[in-house]
């Protein structure tokens, strides 16, 4: 399956890019599909203790199963007010 | 019911003075605006620029002003925050809330900014002079 | 210093959106009003007929803002109380903050109330339909 | 000494004035002034527990002596907001 990844502030400008997709095997846990974002962008490990990941519009734990076309979001602490 | 509005804007806020419906039973009416400061981190600036997940800033923040307005019985209860660049001295954030009694307003207001700084998809960076 | 404006005012309050020094260091201003509902002890009014010592009640309400003010280290703070009759859905009292940070102004809003319900003499009295 | 008082709310009503003026002794404290005051409107007796007192602007004691042309008023319980 593609999983689509959005990179946030700090994240994306690690990365040099808001966007990153990646073929893996499906229903490949949250917490390994970073592990396999990290291989790839090693410049993002720093900030991966302190982000939380959002799929679409909401939160998830490492233990979410991804699926075809799933949106994930790494979400570096929020600055907003 | 209350009615709850949230809102992802780009530009100036203005204020919707009008919210609420006439003739509610609202005795406290209570509006913040976060305004940006002169200085960041001690260092004098034009402005920020908010950059903002914006599909899931709308849920999060909608699922955040529901549950306070339900929590505190609030009878309005509206929440924008404005992103892109923001000049200093210029809103950033603006609720209000609109309740029979003024704890549950100020408390209410209180209680979404500190959800929304802690879980709202938003960032922001310094624009220097 | 802070700007400390107390007012006891006959007629609509109109907020004044234009209070603190521009340019002045505020990240937040919060802003309360007290407005008038429609049931007193459960039976329905056309308003509320505030009475007030006025000299006494400016004295007073001074001196609370003033000590709220440095308290909280606001960049500024107005108070205005509304007396005489007031209709339902009017504003009899209109209460805003400026300062650096949130806590601070919201907080001081709220003492200011506390303060002026517990000490400030006004007296008001249901006017019937 | 002349001592005026001025009545507020549910004790302007009770006495049916606003404003009483009465001769007393030069240097009554304002707690024996009360008792004249009330002597003359009984009816304002079952607010005294709950009313306080201000000489002017400022709110006093039952101690406080009272000099003349001072204006004291009895203040019931406050209700702006």
């Amino acid at each position: 399956m593609r999983v689509s990844f959005r990179l946030w502030s700090v994240m994306r400008v690690a990365a040099g890019t808001a966007r990153v997709e990646i073929e893996m095997p499906s229903g490949t846990p949250v917490r390994d599909a970073l592990d396999i974002l990290i291989d790839r962008y090693p410049e993002l490990s720093r900030h991966r203790s302190s982000a939380r990941v959002a799929v679409g519009t909401d939160y998830v734990d490492g233990d979410r199963l991804l699926v075809d076309g799933d949106e994930v979001s790494l979400i570096p602490p929020v600055q907003g007010g | 019911m209350a009615t709850v509005l949230v809102q992802i804007v780009r530009g100036v806020i203005e204020a919707d003075r009008r919210l609420g419906a006439p003739g509610g039973d609202r005795g406290a009416v209570v509006e913040f605006q976060g305004v940006v400061r002169g200085l960041e981190d001690g260092a004098p600036i034009d402005g920020l620029e908010y950059e903002c997940h914006v599909e899931m800033a709308e849920v999060q923040l909608r699922r955040i002003a529901e549950e306070t307005a339900r929590f505190f019985a609030l009878d309005s209860l509206l929440v924008l925050h404005r992103i892109g660049f923001v000049p200093v001295g210029e809103t950033s954030l603006y609720v209000r809330a609109e309740s029979a009694h003024r704890r549950a307003a100020i408390q209410a207001v209180d209680e979404v900014i500190v959800r929304l700084k802690r879980d709202v998809p938003i960032w922001k960076a310094a624009c220097g002079t």
